[in-house]
């Protein structure tokens, strides 16, 4: 950079990088990875320094520039948040079921659904899974290489950004229910949800277990 | 020990003094299961999890699920499954441990307080979760995106839920050419009517309807459809002129029998 | 502006002020005019003058502050707009009968044309599946062996890394959908079966009533 400055036309074409940046970082509602970006500017330029400098450039705005884990996004500034809020829609508001099996997902993913059970103490009703996959929060993960091969769920790079998290150490306080050991899947001895067992849902009738 | 129905977070607090059965509804409401509402009688140990009484944990469930019997609430079978699971662990806990296969009570129940913290955490870190900043509530993304095409792997706007979802729908069309409807038990009155037939036959003299309705049906709903069924029964065949029917007063039996017919 | 350099306050009120300009002006999905931005602010703030200096600060930048007939937006500058639309492809919405087609070559596949028409019921339109290929979603398998030795359909790697699965396998199953709430198709009798206390809930193969 020092010799950059000496340079006008090092300098200007930084500028021009930057602006780019800024123009395509704007223009998206959506994280942007490094890669992408990478792609639209000219070859062996550091992106990293790049972002840096804007993200340095707007620490202080009303606009911050933000890494989550799907990449990087403008979004508003977080201590603003009291004057921008908006109330989320009744019809909009998660259910205690779906904000606890998100939680359960997203801790100790890739987890089956019978695993969710187990942890909850009851069978998932229908529509919990759903609501949280139509979020864009979690989707599908590999089969687990058991009897049934059950499917299991892991989060999305979109919950990632939704919750403003850089990656999934992030989460809170992940570190400490790791060590205490609260994020293992030891067997129960009370199979109290569909029996515990990880064959995928079969019948249809799995209501919920408080019905 | 008198059973005091647990206080949480879901019941109300302060609605006023309820009967205990109303109080054992409004906190039957608030939990997800059993394993939920053990959590619940926990805390009210008001000692760490970690540190737990689970003999007194199996106690204050159990005193719950018999308050709830006494005022005669029905409690779905899965807390009546961890019911009998806790008296089962609470006598292994008492009874010093013999040497067989089982798990010791010990284990047991360490077992149980494990579940129980898990679940703790993970209710904290739901919590922990939805305070932080979230996007679209808290902290916002550019409200006006410009058509620039940036990914250009995403020239259609398809996600694996759109894709999963257009599978399940065709799998519901495939499924759904035949509507199912839930066989619905409620008495019909083709049955009543051939019931009542059948049994006029042997019962020439004056009967209340009562008697006429079948032994052994259960459940309320199907009661009450099993006496309107014969009431309209009753009628159907008064019109064809095979039955008389009397009532001596509003409210009072109803009475049928054969009609005098000249056969 | 002068006198307000001299008050370290009033600088940072200021600030302040353009600062929450900057995060409404960002995350509004249309203009805004000037009377609905001092709506959000204290009274009495000369939000013209704020404006003005907020489109100074931006001129220079990959992003601009403009103002047209409805009122003020942000805006990518205009110069850099060649390079910021490299294809002139805008996204689009996938037609639902191709959303299901490709659903179905992913669940059936190998699948011959035919085979895809049986399981949907109709025929499939000559430009569903050129788009599918056109978007490198599925690629042509092995001829079936069979008389007239039809075309097989199967998908592609792109498929499985545009839908974020790591392999075939990984796709829920029927029952997984169903469990997830995605495949709901039977519709209960409110009121009847659903209050009927009598008998646990869809347990239809109970026997007749009037057994």
């Amino acid at each position: 950079m020092i010799q950059d400055i000496a340079n006008p036309e090092a300098v200007e074409a930084r500028l021009h990088k930057l602006r780019l940046l800024e123009a395509l970082l704007f223009a998206s509602a959506d994280p942007l990875d490094e890669e992408t970006l990478a792609g639209r500017l000219e070859r062996d330029t550091d992106v990293a320094d790049l972002l840096e400098e804007l993200r340095a450039h707007y620490a202080p705005r009303g606009v911050n520039l933000v890494r989550t884990g799907a990449g990087w996004s403008f979004r508003t500034a977080l201590d603003l948040a009291p004057l921008l809020r908006q109330e989320e829609e009744v019809s909009k508001k998660l259910s205690r079921a779906a904000i606890e099996t998100l939680a359960i997902i997203a801790y100790h993913q890739p987890v089956t659904r019978a695993e969710i059970e187990a942890i909850r103490g009851v069978a998932t009703s229908k529509g919990t899974l759903d609501i949280l996959m139509e979020n864009g929060w979690i989707r599908p993960g590999r089969r687990r290489e058991t009897p049934g091969r059950p499917l299991t769920w892991v989060t999305t790079d979109h919950f990632l950004d939704h919750f403003g998290l850089e990656s999934l150490r992030d989460l809170p306080g992940v570190e400490d229910l790791r060590a205490a050991g609260l994020l293992d899947s030891r067997p129960v001895l009370l199979g109290i949800a569909g029996g515990g067992a990880d064959e995928p849902a079969e019948s249809a009738e799995t209501e919920d277990a408080d019905g | 020990m008198a059973p005091k129905p647990p206080k949480d977070g879901f019941a109300e607090e302060g609605a006023g003094p309820a009967s205990p059965a109303e109080q054992l509804v409004l906190v039957l409401d608030g939990f997800e299961g059993p394993l939920d509402m053990l959590l619940a009688l926990g805390r009210e140990q008001k000692v760490d999890l970690t540190k737990i009484s689970i003999l007194q944990l199996a106690d204050q469930y159990l005193a719950f699920v018999a308050e709830a019997r006494k005022v005669r609430l029905e409690l779905a079978a899965d807390y009546l499954v961890m019911a009998a699971w806790l008296a089962y662990l609470k006598s292994r806990l008492l009874i010093p441990n013999v040497e067989d296969e089982e798990p010791s009570g010990e284990d047991m129940a360490a077992a149980l307080a494990f579940q129980l913290q898990r679940l703790e955490a993970m209710k904290e870190a739901s919590a922990k979760l939805f305070r932080r900043p979230r996007l679209g509530v808290d902290v916002f993304p550019r409200g006006a995106p410009e058509d620039v095409d940036i990914q250009r792997k995403s020239v259609f706007q398809v996600t694996l839920y759109d894709l999963l979802k257009a599978y399940g729908e065709h799998k519901k069309r495939k499924e759904g050419g035949v509507l199912h409807i839930e066989p619905v038990r409620l008495y019909s009155l083709e049955d009543a009517v051939r019931r009542l037939s059948e049994l006029l036959g042997r019962m020439p003299d004056w009967a209340t309807l009562s008697s006429f309705l079948p032994d052994g049906v259960r459940g309320a709903l199907l009661n009450r459809s099993a006496l309107a069924a014969h009431f309209a029964a009753t009628l159907e065949l008064a019109k064809a002129g095979q039955v008389e029917l009397r009532q001596d007063g509003a409210f009072a039996p109803i009475y049928v029998r054969r009609a005098a017919r000249q056969e």
